[in-house]
């Protein structure tokens, strides 16, 4: 799959309302063309749900893909990232090809983890996207380890570690954070606030819902804001990440952002009227991003092309994953230890 | 007599027993507004309001205390893990507060609560959401644990629970949630321990719990049509085990072959096994055998998950293991 | 045992320095007693536990005294209580006699556990005193939820949840304040930051030394003071208390304090100076007591005759638990379950 | 050929380990400046720094998770747990994330960690802190699990554990840190797995590991006094488990005794239970039994818990009861 590389972090300047340098412009296409290809990447999952393709469970990222790909696009290739079960844009904006992707959603040997891991569990050792985990919380630890890895060999990379706001109320949030202000860790937390966790409301759910407050019983840097432009997201991120990886600092980032489609695929989202989604749609980043471009100068006639290519690219991927081979039990020992089974 | 599904049956329980006693409450993850994950619980809000249906953030850890905490005080907690995977984070409460209280306060206080939610695998949730977790908990001293297979059982074991004054792990299935049953219009609470005999049969016992009943009466059926009667046990409780109505079937039977899901090492199976050997020994013609999940975490492929877990098949492949051994 | 009842909280005012009406003496003078008791009990142990009367742990409370003492005088007898293994000071101060602690750390079937829980595990539920636990934040759970029971009943009870500045960093700590934060329960959460955990300096053990802080994450009150004076400690939870009984809002209070013993009797406490012990022997609050009831004229014979009657009670106690019979097997299955043994 | 402690066993392991590669670090409560709670870690924070010894806050979950964290990315990292009771509050990370980053990853990712701690009763520090987890880990696969008996034992298996690209959970025994025992200088790495027979016998086979070899070896040695030549495999690795030196024994000595800490129901106890029964079903004389800890939790009382716990009169009774059997 050839995808675009994602932009690197240039300049920290901050950015003028709409006239840009061709270089940012061009930037910004490329965060667009990665949303877009998630976007569209999902919504083919969804029908393929649909068709009986795709197991389990399956949570859509549809509405946040410009956290995963804003944050993202403020790293380096090698930097590592960890999130939960809500992972396809993450695992998408780090380098993994819709091929790869879908192939695992469909259960084949040609995905990312041979068939055996699914929606919930996208890992991509050599892009450094190291899983999407099942667990509330479970991963927020793991991902405190893989910076204290960093900081024990000063190999300058930083980790992003992604989660819910619904996993702010449990320990392991706790535990990883105490840890990694205590031993001062390369690592940047960003809490993805979409509202709601499954069907509770913030205000249900946590007793303060400004999640960034938690950082001060940990004495580390935070910073909160609303999800609308891609670049900004950028920008914000890639400030603590530069914390991360100049004063091994971490950080707690909550982003505000919100989900268009239910929890996962069997939640019809009852909890929320259809006027907070439509009004919520209207704020799409991934239109608005679309908009700026086309009022920037980019050209109609790119973007075109660009949609075309990923509608090709997804398409290309669905015939991939439907034409894969299934995993063999064979695999199953040798995925469960290295070297000989133990049983 | 109607027929319900077993979803339905656990709601009546945990209905009629919260009419009954208003110290009973039913707290857990989405269990109110959302109407439970599984709608185990659809309509309980309405019924009893926000201060006895209570929505819980995602703290298994700390619910499950504040319901131990809340027991200890004279409350019924009925504790709803939304899956019992999730039960791993609160694990230690399970372990060092809601099974040690009475002992540490030498008898002084005790914990009467409920932790249930379904168990096992369900379809496709990967190794991380499909773990039989009874296995970690049958062999605590101070927990109780049933895993109903049908929904008059699951009404008379979660009836029977919610009455106890020990600490009561329940255990459901997913896949069982729409199966429908027949249930006494005044089913009562089941005694805890006690296992059914559901199939009758004289050639092997096949002791099972929870889905794998299911399993097992397949596999029997398919046996009858090779000349084999199959007796099964359905166990129902796991702690406390039914050793007596196991035993007098595998006197009766000579073989005997366990199923359940999980991994083979140590577990609910392995101590059925040790039990019928020591107290069924003579009786033996053959070795016990168990069909349990395969001893690798749950891949989510759906081909290989179905290899993974207990098939009729495999279940009939034991019993004539057994069955020609003892001719052979 | 008759040891007198604690002194009820009355006044909120605040104490000017010494000069006092008898009524706050008598006051002290029980504060007092209570402390000077927890002290004795507490050295009698430690000598027993030389002599192998007492196996296991031994965690002595020596030096925080005033903590339990003052903490519980601001509470009414049914309220509630919680703490750790460290819990002699608390079962005292909550109305345990010396006789049955000690029976109880000698084993024996008279102590309050039947000699089954030993010094870690002292629970009084006539007295209110649900326990002490050995697992680090693993009460912090549990109080809450007694804290949810009164509200449940609104039977108006305020329960006390005590725990070392150690367990600051683990899960339970965490999802018992969210959890209690965000259902208003009245409780208060008291951390004993005596310093150390184990051999643990607070700066290894937290990035931030203000434990209260944790409390602006979860939108609650908090307090934090040195614990230097007895009455002041009623006072400052007192407040504490009636925040939780009159509003049902839960208070984070930090109290810092130290003790004088190692961790546990294993521990020769080689992680702090000699000197530092000493500086802090000299603050010792049950001291400092004495010398104002002293300085205020509540009259050496009478303190005298106080601590003589202690002696007295002490030594009445051990005698009580030298001679008292070893529980017999027999109690093992009943206190494991009510009802018939399930195995 | 020394003679050496046991935790200067499993010291000499860890040193002998972190120089030869420096990916290996030791990281836990108090295992650094307090020079570890039962002095395993001794000199070590002073021989590697505070950058390969690594105290931590009391956070069980926290630091679990920081390890497989850093394990997954090419560190090799030893995770001390006080003991292994404190390992309750990071039993998910152990059984979701430890034992399961290879399969979800499909095989791209390993977790090279080792967890350790003392494992089991101690004395009279009652029930909270009294258990035998092993029961709790043996079962996931994913894990491997060793409870060696003796130094040489220990610092070999330790070494073997360090190296092994897996999790690996070396669980100790705090009675057993100060016994001794004779070590090669040149002790290399144990391979996991394979049971060792430390003593020879023909009428009953014990299988135990951990303490409970060593009371085997007491009641053996009372046994021999009355005639009867009693077999012990010191199972040494719990997971994988070494059936076929079990089974080689039984086959010869015809009767199997299953000595183990902890509870009854189900566990490592049962497993063996199970396999011997199945794999060696006709050389089996008698039932086998097993020798446990009671089915309770344990008591602070001094006598109460040596009742609880197994002893060598309780094994030479078990072993009795199966030759009189036998014979009868
Ligand atoms: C420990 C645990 N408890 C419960 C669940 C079930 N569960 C999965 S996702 C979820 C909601 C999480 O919400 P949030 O953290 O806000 O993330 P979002 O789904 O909104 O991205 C719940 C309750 C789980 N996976 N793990
Ligand atoms: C979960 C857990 N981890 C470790 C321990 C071992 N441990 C017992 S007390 C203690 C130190 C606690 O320090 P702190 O909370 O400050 O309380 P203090 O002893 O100072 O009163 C430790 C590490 C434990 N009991 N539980
Ligand atoms: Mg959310
Ligand atoms: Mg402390």
């Amino acid at each position: 799959m050839d995808q675009e590389p994602r932009a690197v972090p240039e300049a920290r300047e901050s950015l003028p309302p709409l006239t840009q340098p061709s270089g940012q412009l061009d930037k910004l296409a490329g965060l667009y063309r990665q949303m877009f290809l998630i976007r569209r990447v999902e919504e083919e999952c969804a029908r393929a749900y649909a068709e009986g393709k795709i197991g389990g469970f399956l949570h859509l990222y549809i509405g946040q893909e410009a956290v995963a790909v804003g944050a993202l696009a403020a790293l380096r290739h090698d930097d590592y990232v960890m999130t939960t079960y809500r992972d396809h844009g993450m695992a998408l904006a780090k380098g993994m090809s819709a091929r790869t992707l879908m192939a695992e959603l469909w259960g084949k040997q040609t995905g990312c983890s041979q068939g055996l891991g699914g929606s919930m569990h996208l890992f991509d050792a050599k892009n450094s996207m190291l899983g999407g985990y099942g667990i509330v919380g479970g991963h927020i630890p793991l991902a405190a380890g893989v910076a204290f890895a960093s900081k024990y060999r000063a190999d300058g990379k930083v980790t992003l570690c992604f989660f819910g706001e619904g996993a702010v109320s449990i320990g392991g949030f706790h535990e990883g954070l105490s840890l990694a202000a205590l031993w001062k860790l390369p690592i940047v937390f960003i809490c993805e606030n979409n509202e709601y966790s499954m069907g509770t409301p913030l205000s249900r759910s946590m007793s303060v819902e400004d999640v960034s407050m938690k950082a001060l019983g940990y004495g580390i840097d935070r910073d909160r804001f609303f999800v609308d432009d891609v670049l900004e997201v950028e920008k914000r991120i890639g400030e603590a990440v530069q914390r991360a990886r100049e004063l091994s600092l971490p950080t707690l980032v909550e982003v505000r952002t919100y989900r268009f489609r239910g929890h996962s695929m069997s939640d019809p989202a009852k909890y929320r009227t259809k006027d907070e989604l439509e009004l919520q749609k209207k704020k799409d980043p991934l239109a608005r991003a679309r908009q700026k471009l086309v009022a920037d100068g980019y050209g109609d006639a790119r973007l075109e092309q660009m949609e075309k290519e990923i509608e090709a690219e997804v398409a290309d991927a669905v015939k991939f994953a439907d034409e894969s081979p299934e995993p063999d039990a064979s695999i199953l020992e040798a995925t469960t230890y290295v070297g000989p089974f133990a049983s | 007599m109607r027929n319900i599904r077993f979803r339905e049956a656990l709601r009546e329980a945990m209905i009629e027993e919260m009419e009954r006693d208003d110290r009973v409450f039913l707290m857990g993850e989405e269990v109110g507004h959302y109407q439970g994950a599984y709608k185990v619980s659809e309509g309980m809000l309405e019924k009893f309001g926000e201060k006895r249906v209570i929505d819980t953030p995602i703290a298994e850890g700390g619910f499950a205390g504040i319901g131990v905490g809340a027991a200890m005080v004279g409350l019924r907690p009925i504790i709803e893990f939304m899956t019992w995977n999730f039960s791993a984070v609160a694990f230690d409460q399970i372990l060092n507060n809601a099974a040690k209280v009475r002992q540490m306060s030498g008898g002084q206080l005790t914990c009467p609560i409920v932790f249930r939610g379904p168990n096992g695998s369900a379809r496709q949730v990967g190794s991380q959401h499909s773990h039989s977790m009874e296995h970690f908990y049958a062999t605590v001293p101070g927990l109780k644990l049933v895993a109903p297979s049908f929904p008059a059982d699951a009404k008379g074991l979660m009836k029977a629970a919610i009455r106890d004054d020990n600490p009561v792990l329940v255990m459901e299935s997913e896949t069982l949630y729409g199966v429908k049953g027949d249930v006494p219009d005044d089913q009562d609470a089941i005694p805890l321990g006690k296992a059914a005999v559901v199939r009758e049969g004289k050639d092997v016992t096949i002791v099972a719990y929870s889905r794998m009943t299911h399993v097992a009466l397949e596999a029997a059926a398919a046996l009858e049509k090779d000349g084999i009667s199959a007796e099964i046990v359905d166990l129902r409780s796991l702690r406390p085990l039914d050793e007596d109505t196991i035993v007098a079937s595998v006197q009766k039977t000579h073989r005997c072959v366990v199923v359940h899901e999980g991994w083979p090492y140590g577990g609910v199976g392995a101590e059925v096994s040790d039990r019928v050997q020591r107290l069924a020994f003579d009786a033996l013609d053959a070795p016990i055998l168990r069909v349990t999940t395969w001893d690798v975490p749950m891949p989510y492929n759906a081909k290989l998950e179905l290899a993974c877990l207990p098939q009729p098949d495999r279940v009939v492949a034991a019993v004539k293991q057994l069955v020609r051994r003892a001719q052979g």
